[in-house]
């Protein structure tokens, strides 16, 4: 499928729309934070993303390894904490995955954000169960794999990983944390959503909305 | 909210610039956010790195000078600072027999400082060794968590550290030091009340009138548990006897009892605090040598309180003791 | 309420024993609730006394030591003193050169060490001289009323008083260069919410969450008028323009600028205020050539600040940097 | 009048018919403290009278000269603030005016009284309508002279005093304060009753009421 190849624009789209949908969930980040950590994961990534974004604005990568190094780069220097190397060891290992092409097909794609959680987990040691952004990111790529290798079209495949990243996210609530701040509240921290699944589930939602140009055929 | 401040955004940033305006000992690259030692780097000597988010005045900048600190990267309100802060950092403070950091143990901060360090390996030829500062014995040590929280901790590692730093000490030496305090320190706090986060605007958590949260970290993070409030020789064993099951501290040379106001606590009752502890302490058989009794590690304005044990042996009494200037420390200087 | 205490009529005495446990460098007269230098008296030097009500920790004892005070009598929370404690402490910190009394100006703390040195002129031989400190430019100053309330002055008074004595000058030349430091010094002060009195229980004053009140004194007094909330660049200037209205700060060679809190007031919100003061003396030519910014006289759990100016010269300014160690202040030794 | 004699039992019982109702007005007398001063008046207060209680208990002194003494000296003592020197004074001031008589005939009683005043007046500085204790206790002692003057009984002459004491405490209301901790409010401080104008309304009381044997004829 040809119309599914994504290309610099489309990968901006999806930054651009991840951006604006963390602006507007910004105090719910941070209130699921204030109740297992330290209320700030809003405030974190809205300062994060609003400085990936005026990067795009200033000085627009031209392919997409630049533009994931650029938002990764953008994201360690920016945000600090937890999610600012985590976020932006994420970007930072896509880029090599794409092999400089200009444009990326599916699985290249799919492959590249597969690097990216690699990325994560070899930064923050977190498994799956541990109550992070990993619990969501995780399913989101099997389903994406899934339903590529399924056949289906790109942005039914992104609809797939978006279900599967909220049911992760989800799925956190009863968990109790063993990594990041949540950790320290021991069995305290069941019962809660975890913020940075919170905000990746953001992250693939905004994939499957942003990333393919939505018209009418799709 | 009700704060001395301008816009919430600005609040780092702007009381940076009253740092350097009000201590001139201090040198600030505010681009960066780093607080230097004025005379950094000082030759031949190990240059010693700490930071982590800010909201916890004086810690961490108030313990930049001789005898303790070269540098600290201050991140927004109880945030890490980022990588290039740290490698920058590191850079100016190498005076050439290199650079220790002293991290905090958050994921963020271990994540931040590990990262700079890899920076600072591919762009100067400058050493770096890290030692993870981690006492806070209300959050379980394993390995399959983040481990303990590091607080108190980092006021004696940080000054006995220091201390060996300026007598010439070598790079691996001074973090075999750290550890050494480190292992040797545990830490337990309580809050009578949440902090409220400028960026938020209202309180962390809620905490009725009648309760208290013990084990609670210096980010506004609750606790491992609610009581109710309770007199004060009440609450200074739940503070102090998990110090004491944790570590033996009947073995050393007597200890360091520093008891830490959380922010909005005064004197009067941390030194009241202190009494009870002294109490518990002598009945224990730990011999306090050394107190520490204020705002050291904070939580902005949150009320409440930490102990902090420190076990001394001759060595680690010798360096606590050696001068110091610093804005949070100072003696015989 | 929640305090870190177990009964509120208790508080000051058990305080007081945790001061003694923690701080060897103090003596404590626990009946007559006097804290000493160890070393009282120093044979030669003019004794020097403070005292006042408790709640303003580290004032008063945390400015007991070598280069500042020899002695202090704490008083119940927010409470003078009584005579029967200034005579006994006046006695025991002579050293055959006199005692100088520091009296904050209030009432009852100027009525009580009246009688004290009335009882000690009764009493014994020693030679008794007191200067009342105060400069509070929120109270009008007037021969009709009880005048301006002693608050930050205490510091630069007792410090650079303290300096002098220990080059052995005499009682009388002390007593008029404490004059001199508290009539180039003046304060004002703010609070963002009331304190609250343990033995009250209760907040001493109402303050909606909108307001603020300009001009509070360090009592839980409420101030002189209530505004509402303001970012700090707004409040800045009504705390320094009553200042420069009511002294000539640009005449002397240069300002100690004294930002003090009221107590939970944190040093991240300090410093950005020291930034808006600074700003504002750049303009109004005034030099600020040291300062201070931290809790110092504080008013138990109130959040919100205050600014001291003191107007030095020459002489003024090297007896601030001469060497002392208290709690409070500590450099050169 | 011989029945209207006053001896040491009488004093007594005047002071500790003060220290009850200072024990019973604790928290009235704090909050008015609270509102335009510190906050202690009533804890002051208490604190004192407790230990002049606890003096007549243990020790009781056995001429109204040695009473007023132990009084004055255990106020200032155990009190602090403004009002330990301004109630220690009054009393200390009574005792010389006694002559050392044991029973005081009312005319000396008052006579001791206005001595008091006028240590009070010496110590503190205060004028009338500066909106202090002096405001209620000058214009007591008026009524006590001119009831007296008049030939009425003790008793009738000590509850005109209250009244006027009564009066007196209400008149501080409106004032604004220039001694005391409440000059610093300024013309905030109007409005309110001063504290130790309350406090020495009751001193008054309980000597109208505690000092005097009560019984049907008088
Ligand atoms: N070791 C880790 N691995 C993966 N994700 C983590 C780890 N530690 C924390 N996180 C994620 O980071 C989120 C918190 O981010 P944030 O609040 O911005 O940082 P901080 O905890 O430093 O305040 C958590 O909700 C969690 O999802
Ligand atoms: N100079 C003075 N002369 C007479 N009475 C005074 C004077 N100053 C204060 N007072 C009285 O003392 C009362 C306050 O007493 P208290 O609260 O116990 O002392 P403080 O003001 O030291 O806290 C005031 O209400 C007033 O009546
Ligand atoms: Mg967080
Ligand atoms: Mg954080
Ligand atoms: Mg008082
Ligand atoms: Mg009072």
């Amino acid at each position: 499928m040809p119309g599914d190849a994504v290309d610099t624009a489309a990968l901006q789209r999806w930054l651009r729309t991840f951006a604006a949908s963390v602006a507007e969930q910004r105090d719910h980040l941070t209130a699921l934070d204030a109740a297992i950590g330290d209320a700030d994961h809003g405030a974190n990534m809205h300062r994060g993303m609003s400085a990936v974004v005026a990067a795009l604005d200033t000085a627009p990568a031209t392919d997409p390894a630049a533009l994931f190094k650029q938002a990764g780069m953008t994201l360690v220097k920016s945000v600090g904490g937890a999610s600012g190397p985590l976020y932006g060891t994420l970007f930072l290992r896509m880029a090599p995955a794409t092999g400089g092409a200009a444009s990326l097909d599916p699985e290249t794609f799919a492959k590249a954000l597969r690097a990216g959680l690699e990325g994560v987990v070899a930064r923050g040691k977190a498994e799956l169960g541990d109550k992070t952004m990993v619990d969501a990111l995780a399913p989101a790529l099997d389903a994406l794999d899934a339903a590529l290798a399924a056949g289906e079209p790109l942005a039914d495949a992104l609809r797939a990983a978006s279900a599967a990243a909220d049911e992760g996210r989800d799925a956190t609530v009863p968990l109790v944390a063993r990594k990041g701040r949540a950790s320290y509240l021991g069995e305290r921290s069941a019962g809660h959503q975890d913020p940075g699944a919170t905000s990746t589930a953001l992250l693939v939602a905004a994939a499957a909305t942003g990333l393919v140009e939505q018209d009418d055929s799709s | 909210m009700k704060k001395l401040l301008n816009d919430p955004a600005d609040l780092v940033a702007e009381s940076l610039r009253g740092v350097e305006r009000a201590h001139p000992e201090l040198r600030v690259d505010h681009e960066n956010r780093i607080l230097y030692r004025a005379d950094a780097p000082v030759s031949g000597k190990v240059g010693l790195l700490s930071g982590g988010g800010s909201g916890h005045e004086p810690a961490h900048a108030g313990f930049i000078g001789p005898g303790m600190l070269d540098a600290v990267c201050a991140g927004e309100v109880f945030t890490s600072p980022v990588p290039d802060q740290m490698s920058e950092a590191t850079k100016n403070i190498d005076g050439g027999a290199g650079v220790l950091h002293l991290v905090w143990n958050y994921t963020g901060d271990v994540m931040n400082f590990d990262m700079a360090a890899e920076l600072a390996a591919a762009e100067t030829d400058t050493e770096v060794q890290a030692v993870v500062i981690d006492d806070d014995v209300a959050v379980e040590d394993s390995l399959f968590t983040a481990g303990r929280r590091g607080t108190g901790a980092a006021i004696p590692v940080e000054k006995i550290v220091g201390a060996a730093a300026e007598q010439g000490r070598g790079l691996t030496e001074l973090a075999d030091l750290a550890r050494r305090v480190n292992d040797n320190t545990r830490s337990m706090g309580m809050a009578l009340t949440s902090c409220t986060v400028p960026a938020k605007g209202t309180p962390t958590f809620d905490l009725p009138d009648d309760e208290i949260e013990i084990g609670i970290g210096i980010h506004g993070e609750p606790g491992r548990r609610r009581v109710p409030i309770a007199p004060a020789r009440e609450i200074a064993p739940m503070l102090v006897e998990p110090l004491l099951a944790d570590l033996d501290f009947t073995s050393g040379d007597g200890v360091l009892v520093f008891v830490n106001s959380m922010g909005a606590t005064p004197m009067l009752e941390l030194h009241l605090m202190y009494a009870e502890i002294a109490a518990i302490l002598d009945r224990a058989g730990v011999v306090p040598v050394r107190s520490l009794v204020g705002p050291y590690v904070t939580s902005l304005d949150m009320a409440g309180c930490s102990v902090t044990l420190t076990r001394f042996d001759d060595e680690l009494l010798r360096l606590w003791d050696a001068p110091v200037a610093t804005l949070g420390l100072r003696w015989g200087m």
